[in-house]
């Protein structure tokens, strides 16, 4: 499996996450080049249509990042993300596809070192799982 | 209902009018297709013969403000065994019988436990070659009572990417996602599936998770979808955040 | 032509008023020392009682005060004189010379990779080193650097050149002069904030003399996870993971012979970082040494109650008499003197101690007074008029806000600077 | 098909020692759109800009992407560009290979450069999507409310009719004042209520944008920032009045101790509003007991009300100067003197002779009556020790606690409190003033019991954020805001559920019931875009085409190309 690189799509809230992910590269914190950052300007408003599109095009695993609960630039909007996310799980683990394919998780702005642990066992745990089963369906 | 050359149809019976030849069994979901005329029945009180399922799919309705409850008179329709076998049904008693005998629901959905033991890799090839069959003919969005949409986002190619026919797996999942909160289990998506796809196992297995991830059930007024609300269920108030 | 109000002083307070003040319409110059606005805040690492992440708040305010279009940052730039009557102020500001060209540097940091300077970093607390040439913290605004003419090499001695031989940018100029510019402005707002006394001036405490004695602000960049153990929290002595953890309250301040006010927040930010070092160290266990336990704004005695309950923070009512270093080095004795008449001496050994010393004016504050000519109240705090008019100072048209007037937390600071917008307006607008 | 342009920065060494921009500018041009790719030394140089713009003016370009550092502090730099350029701001897109790419992956110049080859990709999928965004702007009436007529509202509406700003303030009773009205002397200023008052007084009375309403209650509030209309029955009328901005200033009470310490019962057992009562006759008491913290920090109420002690100290010294032979003991559990004056007056009272006596929650005073007098019995936690003692006068320190019908006027104007019934503003650290819903400002001891200093800081800066959109005429928001598709919302109200700031309702509209976004309102999070169902809910500059364009171009370029 060591020659397998996964492709990542990471979701990234504008005040938090991508903050984190920019200290993170302000600090020089080297990781896995296999994660895409999409801004979004709250986790909550990433749909679940989007994770379900990009797992069934063979993408290997998401990542969704926001504010830590509390923290939310929008009061209680990351609160819909923490509902939401473990239900797009559900319907990822009931079709069969891992639902470890789709992690939530908080980064501030001030957890550069967090963006960059998070990325780096993200990277490790979809190696393990290996490339997602949706690459080679076709239908 | 009424049969007409072989055909059982819901019907419409306005006030004064006589009753007639009419069957009490239901294999249709009336809400669905009361949703569709509700818009041209502005005034009066509409009375229907409501089974368990029905009776939950207008409670997803009342709760989003869709309809109005003052205006719905249900009769409670009890079903029967081979009705209940037929739709798998776990929960057949309406809150109010006004028609039939109460039974016992069934007690599990075998396929759904079974594809719960399987190995993923197994379950998902029994979902890919389940989606195979599927011809895209949208019967399951157009039959379902809460599917509440006119058009369907899995009509366009903004979120289900591959193209033709099967659709692929976008398609089946979105729509998981988006029953995931509303989802009353009447099985009328698996009956309407011209390829037998096992939808509503899908669903039940789905329904098995909300309840255990947020104690979620569907078809119950006073419980809102956990999806749209806070951590609390409510707007938070002075707490601790540090967690 | 809009009128033009100048702001000292770029923490949060000034940062505020700002904002403020450019939403109102006016033309703000903000005038701050240190090459970055953000102030004290920025140095934080959570903020009491929601503990939320300091920069995570701090920095879109920062960005969005620099991007206003009715703001004019002076960074790295001080107050040189005042001249004239309100609401005709003629106010002088030295842009003091960072030999690098802001507008040409772009802040990508070759310069500072390459600089062969290292010098303790002031954001740090010294924890860290920082090069000559340096941003002061990563999410610095402006984002341009800044020589630090006393370590340059090439400034002091003449020879190095490296980082204008990396800039290909062409931003670093050895030779730039201090520049000063003149604002007529129609007034003044003054929010210079607050340092830390130093508390090696009160020996008992052990500061200098103990290795794992630390400052409060130097536990919070040690706390930081862009601070200079990157959020481990590990004793100065020998690196290790404290467990036993003992914070001083009233170092300096409550006290006749020093400070006699109190700084108002140390309480609340001691029980915070009480809390926050379980997060670092599970099994680490707090211990408050205070006097009395000032919990008195939204959600501050719940917060207390909870870091006793659930965090098992120890507060004991009393000041310690003495501090010392435990055996070899490591580790800080701290002799207090237990509750009542029959209380006696006992001394206990902590693994760190953590001191939270009277919060002063910062430095400069009499100097800035004296250029501007208004008075200072009897703890050194700039005097304010009345009770009708709390953010006014005792000359018309020059107005304080936050720390530099009183001892408040960050929302009083933040509401004193919406505060002294509304009285620029009514002066400006209404003239009373 | 639009016209794009990419720009790639190298950044000094910074982008360019990890990724060869060269090839990203190669890679670039043959994407779809794209009519010009270029690269430059640094982007955001003069320079940089100079020739993007050039660039645009030759090539007619119609989209800009500049594949750099982080758009979240060189965004509107280059949206300036394009809008100097003659393009709208909003069809500018911001691909970052600094932070994310080349700064991160310093050793593997290789996978960086395939990694911001296939992030441009997704940027020029997104930017090809891109919408020209016009913000959107709704007028503001010049008039503020002020609801209270305490020493806060008195404070803020001062200020707004001073800044020349019609305001109406309204107070339920038929005088203005507040609890000022019950206190003699302010501490720790010690400065007369009265001419506190009579200072408002002249300054409100001289003023033509001045309306107070005394005697009045608001029943009903409608609209939003810039556009409220407000209902409120004065003189057994009902009147409308549309307005602007909305500041809260409703106060709270002193919490009456029912019970405790025989309060109501023994004759001597007072609570501090009825000592400012009799200190204000001249009675002035030979012994006096202040029992602090009577009602407070304790379960069932566990804050602390912040002010009590810093009255009890006042009061304490105004009994001294009156009648320097008098005893005064205070049995406080902290002393809460915060700040340079409080605890000056603490350091006074106690050189004065003010005996202070330490209590615990679990061994509180006992009062007991002795003939005419009373009898004071505790344990001092200093002394380690019970102690008793007589005093002719006994006052109860309660807390001020939340006006009984805070909730109804939260319902009125939608805002939330906390579980004390003390209105909670947007953010506790950063606007302490503002509610989340706005146009609405929150100030004084509704929020959270504030001294009278603190009270007229904070209805000062209440006033300053009413002020601003009033006197900006317009509150302009930036283009990010959602929209609803009436063709295609089917009115479930997943979006409703959803808003954090209640920005969405229901509404009839040509195609029938549907969401509908309130511009003004709307925060742009996105929230509602993911709560929908029907994709009938977008967020502009990240429209579910745009962002799932994105996730097209990823897949299109890391799988189907390698495989």
């Amino acid at each position: 499996m060591t020659d397998f690189n996964p492709t990542i799509l990471a979701f990234c809230c504008n005040w938090c996450s991508y903050a984190g992910a920019d200290l993170a590269g302000v600090s020089r914190l080297q990781m896995p080049p296999n994660v895409h950052v999409v801004r979004v300007m709250c986790s909550a408003s990433v749909k679940p249509e989007y994770v379900l599109k990009a797992i069934s095009q063979g993408i290997d695993g998401v990542l969704v990042l926001g504010c830590h609960i509390g923290d939310c630039h929008y009061m209680t909007g990351n609160h819909r993300t923490a509902k939401r996310i473990p239900v797009v799980q559900k319907v990822l683990k009931e079709a069969g596809i891992d639902e470890k394919r789709l992690r939530l998780d908080w980064v501030s702005a001030s957890e550069g070192e967090k963006f960059q642990t998070v990325i780096t066992e993200f990277v490790n745990d979809v190696k393990k799982l290996g490339p997602s089963p949706m690459r080679s369906v076709r239908f | 209902m009424v049969e007409e050359h072989g055909n059982v149809a819901p019907i419409m019976i306005p006030k004064g009018k006589e009753i007639g030849k009419v069957r009490i069994d239901v294999p249709y979901q009336v809400v669905t297709v009361l949703a569709n005329l509700y818009p041209w029945l502005s005034k009066g009180k509409i009375a229907v013969v409501t089974r368990r399922c029905d009776e939950k799919a207008f409670a997803e309705y009342f709760k989003r403000d869709l309809m109005d409850k003052s205006r719905i008179v249900m009769i409670g329709l009890a079903c029967g065994k081979d009705q209940i076998a037929r739709c798998r049904c776990t929960d057949p008693v309406p809150s109010k019988v006004h028609l039939g005998e109460p039974n016992k629901g069934v007690e599990k959905d075998d396929l759904a436990e079974k594809l719960g033991k399987m190995p993923p890799a197994e379950r998902l090839d029994f979902w890919v070659a389940q989606y195979r069959k599927c011809n895209k003919c949208f019967g399951c969005t157009i039959t379902c009572p809460v599917c509440f949409c006119d058009d369907c986002v899995l009509e366009d190619r903004t979120f289900v990417a591959e193209k033709g026919i099967p659709p692929g797996m976008a398609f089946h999942m979105v729509r998981t996602m988006h029953m995931a909160d509303k989802c009353i289990e009447c099985g009328e998506c698996e009956r309407a599936c011209p390829a037998e796809i096992p939808l509503l196992t899908m669903r039940k297995m789905l329904a098995k998770d909300m309840k255990e991830l947020y104690n979620f059930t569907s078809g119950d007024e006073k419980i809102v979808s956990p999806l749209n609300t806070t951590l609390d269920g409510e707007p938070m108030e002075d707490e601790c955040h540090e967690c | 032509m809009p009128k033009k109000v100048v702001v000292i002083g770029g923490g949060i307070a000034g940062i505020q008023a700002s904002l403020d003040l450019a939403d109102m319409g006016y033309e703000v110059h903000l005038v701050e020392r240190s090459p970055s606005i953000g102030g004290r805040m920025a140095q934080l690492d959570k903020t009491f009682p929601t503990n939320d992440c300091s920069m995570c708040i701090l920095s879109p305010k920062m960005i969005m005060c620099a991007g206003h279009e009715n703001v004019r940052l002076h960074t790295y730039s001080e107050l040189e004189d005042i001249q004239g009557k309100f609401p005709h102020l003629k106010v002088k500001i030295r842009e003091k010379a960072r030999f690098v060209n802001i507008g040409r540097c772009t802040g990508c940091g070759d310069c500072i990779v390459k600089c062969p300077v290292k010098v303790p970093s002031e954001f740090e607390e010294g924890l860290a080193n920082r090069k000559a040439i340096y941003l002061p913290f990563p999410q610095a605004v402006p984002r341009k650097v800044t020589i630090d003419k006393d370590h340059c090499r090439m400034i002091t001695q003449g020879k190095c050149g490296v980082c204008k031989k990396v800039c290909q940018a062409g931003a670093i100029e050895y030779d730039q002069k201090d520049k000063v510019v003149v604002v007529d402005a129609s007034a003044v707002v003054i929010a210079t904030g607050l340092d830390l006394s130093d508390a090696s001036m009160l020996p008992q405490f052990g500061l200098g003399a103990c290795k794992d004695v630390v400052t409060s602000i130097q536990l919070e960049r040690l706390l930081s996870a862009s601070g200079p153990t990157g959020g481990h929290l590990v004793r100065p002595s020998d690196k290790k993971e404290p467990k036993k953890l003992a914070f001083v309250q009233c170092v300096g301040s409550r006290d006749a012979k020093m400070f006699q006010y109190c700084s108002s927040v140390c309480c609340m930010y001691a029980t915070k970082e009480s809390i926050l070092v379980r997060e670092h160290v599970p099994d680490i266990n707090s211990t408050i040494f205070y006097m009395d336990m000032r919990a008195t704004g939204k959600g501050f005695q719940e917060f207390v109650n909870r870091a006793e309950k659930n965090y098992g923070v120890r507060y004991v009512r009393s000041r310690p008499a003495k501090v010392q270093a435990a055996e070899g080095g490591s580790g800080v004795l701290v002799t207090y003197e237990t509750r009542g008449l029959a209380g006696e001496q006992v001394t206990e050994e902590f693994d760190m101690l953590v001191l939270c010393p009277a919060l002063v004016p910062s430095k400069g504050t009499p100097e800035l007074a004296s250029l501007v000519g208004i008075e200072l109240n009897e703890d050194k705090f700039l005097k304010t008029s009345e009770l009708r008019r709390p953010v006014d100072s005792t000359k018309k048209g020059i107005l304080v806000c936050g720390f530099a007037g009183e001892p408040m937390d960050i929302p009083d600071s933040v509401a004193q600077a919406s505060g002294v917008a509304a009285r620029v307006a009514e002066l400006l607008e209404g003239g009373v | 098909m639009p016209r794009i342009g990419v720009f790639v920065c190298h950044c000094g060494h910074n982008i360019a020692s990890a990724v060869n921009v060269e090839e990203v500018v190669k890679f670039a041009s043959t994407l779809p759109g794209v009519v010009a790719a270029e690269h430059n030394l640094y982007s955001c140089s003069e320079e940089g800009l100079s020739s993007i713009r050039k660039s645009i003016e030759k090539n007619k370009l119609d989209r800009v992407v500049v594949a750099a550092c982080t758009p979240r502090t060189h965004e509107p730099l280059f949206r300036k560009i394009c809008e100097l350029a003659g393009i709208n701001r909003y069809l500018f897109e911001f691909v970052n290979i600094r932070e994310h790419v080349s700064w991160i992956h310093a050793k593997e110049p290789k996978s960086a450069t395939e990694k911001a080859k296939r992030l441009v990709a997704m940027g020029v999928a997104k930017a090809s999507l891109l919408e020209p965004q016009q913000e959107a702007e709704t007028s503001v009436i010049p008039t503020a409310v002020v609801i209270g007529g305490g020493v806060s509202g008195l404070t803020a509406a001062a200020s707004l009719v001073s800044q020349g700003i019609d305001t109406h303030l309204f107070e339920r009773g038929d005088k203005v004042g507040g609890m000022l009205q019950d206190i003699a002397v302010i501490g720790p200023e010690f400065a007369e209520a009265r001419d506190l008052l009579d200072t408002f007084e002249s300054e409100l009375k001289r003023n033509k944008h001045a309306h107070i309403h005394t005697g009045s209650k608001i029943t009903a509030v409608t609209g939003f920032v810039g556009n409220f209309e407000v209902t409120y029955d004065e003189k057994r009328r009902t009147h409308k009045l549309p307005a602007g901005a909305i500041i809260v200033a409703t106060g709270a009470r002193e919490f009456e101790p029912k019970g405790e310490y025989g309060f109501g019962s023994v004759p001597g057992v007072v609570t501090q509003l009825g000592l400012e009562k009799m200190l204000s006759t001249g009675k002035i008491p030979d012994r006096v007991a202040f029992i602090q913290c009577v009602g407070s920090r304790q379960p069932g109420r566990e804050y602390c009300s912040r002010i009590c002690c810093n009255a009890s100290l006042k009061n304490a010294l105004r009994i001294l100067a009156a009648k320097p032979e008098s005893t005064v003991s205070i049995l406080h559990r902290d002393i809460m003197s915060y700040g340079t004056a409080s605890e000056r007056l603490y350091r006074e009272a106690s050189e004065k002779g003010v005996r202070f006596m330490r209590y615990s929650l679990d061994r509180p005073a006992r009062i007991a009556q002795k003939g005419k007098s009373l009898v004071v019995e505790v344990f001092d936690e200093t002394l380690d020790e019970f102690i008793d003692f007589g005093t002719d006068l006994v006052v109860l320190a309660s807390p001020l606690v939340s006006q009984p019908d805070s909730r109804d006027v939260g319902k009125l104007l939608k805002v939330p409190l906390d579980k004390h019934g003390f209105f909670l503003e947007a953010h506790v650290k950063l606007r302490p003033v503002e509610f989340a819903t706005d146009g609405v400002f929150i100030c004084g001891s509704a929020k959270w019991p504030s001294s009278v200093s603190e009270c007229i800081s904070q209805g000062m800066a209440a006033a300053a954020k009413a002020s601003i959109p009033i006197r900006r005429g317009k509150v302009v928001v930036e283009a990010i805001t959602a929209w609803a598709d009436p063709d295609k919302c089917a009115a479930c109200g997943n979006c409703v559920a959803s808003c954090p700031y209640e920005a969405i309702e229901i509404v009839m509209t040509a195609k029938g019931r549907a969401a509908k976004v309130n511009e003004a309102q709307c925060k742009g999070c996105g929230t509602c875009v993911a709560g929908c169902p029907n994709d009938a809910m977008q967020q502009r500059g990240f429209t579910t085409r745009q962002l799932s364009s994105m996730i097209d171009a990823l897949v299109k370029h890391a799988l189907e190309e390698s495989s």
